[in-house]
């Protein structure tokens, strides 16, 4: 399969039979058709009942700080503003005029005292409002009220002032969704010395010629890292004997995190939620050298007190997967954004966040993380984002239609509907995926 | 030989380095204080006060030269193969940097993966590079290089081989 | 929406219902469907039922003048060859040899006693006639009379020089279609001191990613001009401030006019006629310089008399439409053939006329319209070409799926059927367009 | 058309009615309809109906001589590997990891004890059957016996060193599908002096944006080569002026060999065959220097005796094409696989064979004819290039439905059966290959 | 140094300015009679004899390098960032050009603006480039500039930032 | 003018003959016994080991240079129009070349043929070039030019103009 340009593929059988009811059959206990990752009419459906119905995460109230401040985001593919008023109220509004419907934002941020359309000079409130039309006249009647507001978001929330997303009235709450997972926004937030966290402008991104599900599946997979990353454990290893264990630079040791044996991750726990969110307990210990690990206890017990400080720094989890949008860290201060393109074609947005007041090594850190973990020059990444594309070239094409997801199947740590534990060797979270796709794609509503 | 003459023949030599597989080689050309950074905005000064697509100590710069000479199969990517043309070389104010010149270059980078994508299988990159090179004997090595892609706020797809 | 090449989308629900009922439903009085513009499928139909029935400018006699000469034009997605026999007579070939199929011409134009195929240089006569196949015997029967001849458009007629395709027999004809504008294509002729009219043969061509009716909808379009190229306009008053209003060059003098204030536009003319035409009054009034005016105004007088060379040089009408394929200039003897490529694709080629005898200042001047007004390095085309991008990514995708084109609904200067007249700002022309559209689409015929 | 990137076109109107029983119609006894070249919903079709079905050559057994050793191929979109076992044996498997589905083997060739998927490093040993998996427990009984081996070709049969495989277990033997055509692999290896034949592990490809079928119904046409070619013969010949025939380096002989007057054409044998295959008689002599020569008969009269040693070198055919997967060139021992890579994009790679112990200018000789008749730099492959891409462009649109393939319907040498025989300026190769592809195509099995 | 030197160092100097984005010190090189020419037709010689895609003036210049000053907000077009790569300048024969020198060069020029179009957001020039240049001091000015771009009879998308 | 500086100009000539479309002089820079060599495998040593993208002799180039001065009409295909951009230009060792100076140089080549295909009009190659030169007077004949392209295992759609 070598579309020479990651084009929409010809839908599979749209014509053939109707799609709608094949999705439920899609999706079995412990395989997936490969139609899911490959075919653009069910892409586009994604787009609509997935992400046009799910909480997404869309950015950081630090991102659009000043009034009349705002920053564009996607919504699945559709894009957005997020814009804040004069009160500093926050609204969230469909980046699209509503005159010839061209793009309003073009740019990622900005700041205004009203948005408005380059075309014809339409201007908008921060709260989506038509305020002004060159020759209203020539409008006369057709200009009711509110007929040409912007189009706002049904829901916009925030949760300790990182912002989500909801297209769709008829959603469950931002906390019910959060669910348990809201513990690792809890674990950025906490680590503040001054409960003050910014996201940092820069953006690092990534993109691959693959289905944007595949990053889900690969982020908490605690098997392939020795495997995939062999060559950069073998090539760590290698700057390791000649620079001696301690004194290799953080980037190196994460490199060699990966080569960790497997049973460090048999004992891990991988822990999976409704709606299709996982996290695995961490693997990759950040320690701070000594000066600024001494301080910066000192700043966290003079504001949570020592027994809270020492709980928020005993918190040690891999990545969160807050499903279908975005990947966060905790200790490192990363979120990463996933932005579906088109059905093989996905692009992840990677933001660090600065710890207002910490020492500067806690930011120099988190931005160490932030590049090995989400650049495309990294070669643990540049492993992963291969493998994607040799996926959507196995699945495009052939008579083996069903992909397992079976390991783990029946290993439990414990096992609650609200929180289900597993070993974090375990496929599970790939299958609650998988779950809560079936689940939001089937409902016609 | 002007000192100019000796520079534009020191980045041709790290060029053929790049092109000709040799990355062993080619990392040691870099001090060991070194710096190697491909930082996203053209704006920054501070390599640690943002997220970079690359920024490399010597470490971690050994630790790429080591992967690439890998063989292939222990690793899911094929080897990358690339033509770097620099033009346009000049000397910069040295500003606060620890070497003895910093040289301005612009780079036109032509990458080729064998990836089954067609056309796509090639990318161009280009940039304006920024070398602090320090006098080693007649040549150089380099303490310091900085990467501004013209693209560096775009997404990157795998990027093996270095710039 | 970032289809990394315009390649043709998915068909929307091509699947989903029949498009044929469809059709009607899309174009309302002042709001048109957004699928209009995104879904490959009407694209598809839009080839064969509005390019292959309206009349189609496909180029001027000029650039075919010798015998055995031949341009290549395009009607829709059709390439045709435009050819002069010895005799002198037009004729209009369908560019594709009737053995396997290829491409006959693939230069823009040429020269030679006979057209002839590279493939197995089968040759066919000017008007299209197979006249040599390499060992005929082989056909033997299969090669009767004519059956292999080049296919020719249905109709080809010329409008004083400008020469008009269409490939259905049952359309009007080209007077009745081209009914008021031809006063555009006279007002470009007639200022021809010796009725003479040559086309440049080097075309400049401009390309955007997106519908080919956003062109349509923005040269008649009057309110845009100071918001679009509002940073133009600001940029060319910094100039002229610094050289003084009186040594501005013509070009400067264009971007400056678009910052003519809308009650300007209000009080000009917009003509709209049946078939989806259109133009707006003048308003870049192009003086040459006294002595080359004295001189042309002479050539005028002697060639219509006093009163007709001044009636010619009183018309002044900014840009004539001439749905769908084409945008004209007098004043500026500058024509401009808008080309669909794909349904997220087009191209503009411009073409410049001399008219052959006048001083080289009327020339000059065309020249430097047509660069400002064609050039996609044109700081003006510039905007354009962005904002139909904006339009073509904003309307892609989501809900908002009823555009307006309501402005000057019930704005009126005159009102007969013919010929319909309104103020300048109103978007009657797209309006007008949209009829047309409905009416060719919707005729299943 | 200027698809910018050969993006898969929208089904013709796969929407508007049934594919299946439009298949049937759309080839005639003596002509074709465009869609068989333009509609992509045919050609998805023809990876499981024809390259799903037909044997297809996918390479040498020197390809992969040593024990572990493989080497990937293509059945039409579908990639597959062929490995030797410990014991010497070959398989050939699925190229796809059982697992997730990604490619197992990105390299064209390689050695290894076992296949092993970088991903999770699953390894199958080269029979394909699943080895091992990290964690094995936690797959527990879905691991059941041979559930995720990888999956094998149906059928994967030699002929004399050169390997055919055939993804479909209800297919004709290997040697009837090849029927007659064996003698064109006879007349490569026969020429062998010790029997031994070895590929060249450096392979030369070109690719064109147009259907895999052009290539097919180009490299049996003999009319063509005066015409298409007549820019390299003009040059060549201005070269030989220079030169004098008896100076001229081969590749210039076998430019000027496509200037031959249809008259020897007319004489010379073209031969089809059942399930479309076609060869004609050779044209481009290939003598070799006098000492090589003569070394060389004595090798093969050593090897063959005189007699057959004689027939041997007295066997001048052109090329053989073996419907629908590659061409064959036994005296220049150079075989061309045509791998079919979307509807409107095709590769095609050369191999060139070393015939171990000959003279060094035999297959000096080879390389030549392989660089003339395979390189993108050719002239002679430049010109049918550019001319497949304008015949793609032409059956792109238009009403212009049927295209005929007529020549030399009802002149016959020989008919039966089993082997027709007909001048080599007839197109009874191109409809030979249509019938098979009309019968495999509406074959719904 | 050379004269030819000096003039390919001039020429670097102007690929710097424009890659920087200081588009008003670029448009300072021109001289106030000059011509900034980008024509369709390779074998055209008279400017006004067809049209072109650039035939400026020294305003319509300034006026370009002023809208590339103006703020993003207020044009609808992203700021476009290019990598100038010139090389192979050589004397050319001066003709009846009123200028000290005319240089031929060959320019390959990398243009990338975001506009959410992945890989072809970059878009990559090619142009056989002929300057007239006037003796300043120790420097130039330029009193004329031709850029015959490879597929100057090929349609072009929007293009700001001038070559 | 130092040796380097020579071939420097004499490998500008030869660009700008190609980019100017004049085959037959560019042919005439060829020797007698010259060799022009394309590989797909950039470790290939003998020209006639394996198949190649291209190895003409002068016979094959004079034929090249032929076909691309035939008129339009004659041929299906449209002239191509490049623009050869030469850099990191340094002498090689000679080996057993029989050529006086062996020169290494960086080649990135746009090429554009009118196709109607859009953007895929253009097309950008790049390789590592390698000149076997004779003095000949003050200038220099090729007697040896081997092209190793950056994706010379990749396929190539139909290519008139030489590199
Ligand atoms: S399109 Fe936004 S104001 Fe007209
Ligand atoms: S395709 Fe035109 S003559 Fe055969
Ligand atoms: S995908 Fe092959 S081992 Fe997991
Ligand atoms: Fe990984
Ligand atoms: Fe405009
Ligand atoms: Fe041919």
């Amino acid at each position: 399969m070598n579309a020479p340009f990651p084009s929409a593929a010809v839908p599979e059988n749209a014509a053939v039979h109707d799609l709608e009811e094949d999705l439920g059959a899609l999706v079995r206990e412990d395989h997936v058709h490969r139609r899911v990752y490959t075919d653009p009419a069910i892409f586009r459906l994604e787009m609509t009942r997935l992400f046009g119905r799910a909480w997404i995460y869309v950015g950081h109230e630090s991102q659009a700080s000043a009034p009349g401040a705002w920053f564009t985001a996607e919504v699945g593919t559709q894009s957005v503003i997020i814009v804040r008023d004069e009160e500093g109220r926050l609204h969230g509004l469909y980046n699209r005029c509503t005159h010839r419907g061209p793009r309003l934002c073009s740019q990622p941020s900005g700041q205004g005292p009203r948005l408005s359309c380059p075309y014809h000079g339409w201007s908008f409130s921060h709260a989506g409002e038509l305020l002004s039309t060159p020759l209203p006249a020539g409008y006369a009647e057709s200009l009711r009220r509110g007929q040409y507001d912007l189009a706002r978001v049904a829901q916009l929330q925030s949760y300790r002032g990182f912002l989500f997303v909801n297209l769709s009235r008829d959603a469950p709450d931002l906390l019910t969704y959060l669910g348990h997972m809201r513990t690792t926004i809890d674990d950025l937030v906490d680590r503040a010395p001054e409960g003050v966290v910014e996201a940092s402008p820069v953006v690092l991104k990534h993109s691959y010629r693959a289905n944007w599900k595949l990053t889900f599946e690969n982020l908490n997979d605690t098997i392939h890292a020795g495997f995939a990353h062999h060559a950069s454990i073998l090539a760590s290893g290698k700057v390791r004997e000649a620079y001696g264990e301690e004194n290799l630079s953080p980037s190196l040791r994460m490199m060699l995190a990966n080569g960790k044996n497997l049973r460090f991750f048999q004992e891990s726990e991988m822990v999976t939620e409704p709606f299709g969110h996982s996290y695995i307990g961490g693997h990759i210990g950040a320690k701070y050298s000594a000066p600024s690990m001494s301080s910066y206890v000192a700043q966290l017990e003079a504001l949570h007190g020592p027994e809270k400080a020492e709980a928020v720094l005993r918190v040690d989890r891999h990545l969160m997967l807050l499903y279908p949008s975005s990947t966060w860290h905790g200790r490192y201060q990363t979120v990463r954004i996933v932005r579906p393109v088109a059905v093989d074609r996905t692009e992840v947005w990677g933001y660090v966040f600065k710890l207002k007041g910490a020492p500067p090594e806690v930011f120099r850190n988190a931005v160490e993380y932030c590049n090995g973990s989400t650049s495309g020059f990294s070669p643990v990444i540049a492993d992963d984002l291969e493998l994607y594309e040799r996926i959507q070239q196995g699945n495009a094409f052939g008579e083996a239609d069903w992909i397992p997801m079976a390991r783990g199947l029946h290993e439990r740590f414990r096992d609650d509907p609200a929180e289900t534990r597993h070993p974090a060797t375990s496929e599970a979270f790939i299958r609650n995926q998988m779950q809560a796709w079936k689940s939001f794609m089937t409902d016609p509503a | 030989m002007s000192t100019l003459d000796a520079v534009r023949d020191f980045l041709a030599l790290e060029a053929r380095l790049l092109d000709s597989g040799r990355y062993r080689a080619w990392a040691d050309l870099y001090t060991e204080d070194c710096l190697y950074w491909v930082p996203i905005d053209p704006a920054q000064t501070d390599p640690y006060a943002a997220p970079s697509h690359v920024l490399d100590d010597k470490q971690l710069i050994l630790a790429r030269a080591e992967r690439l000479e890998v063989p292939r199969h222990l690793s899911p990517e094929p080897a990358a193969r690339t033509i770097h043309a620099v033009s346009n070389v000049v000397f910069e104010d040295l500003g606060d940097l620890a070497a003895d010149y910093r040289v301005g270059s612009t780079l036109v980078c032509v990458e080729y993966r064998r990836r089954d994508y067609g056309e796509a299988d090639q990318r161009t990159f280009a940039a304006q590079v920024s070398h602090g090179l320090r006098l080693e004997g007649a040549s150089f090595r380099i303490a310091f290089k900085r990467v501004d892609l013209v693209n560096a706020d775009a997404p990157f797809n795998a990027i093996a081989a270095p710039f």
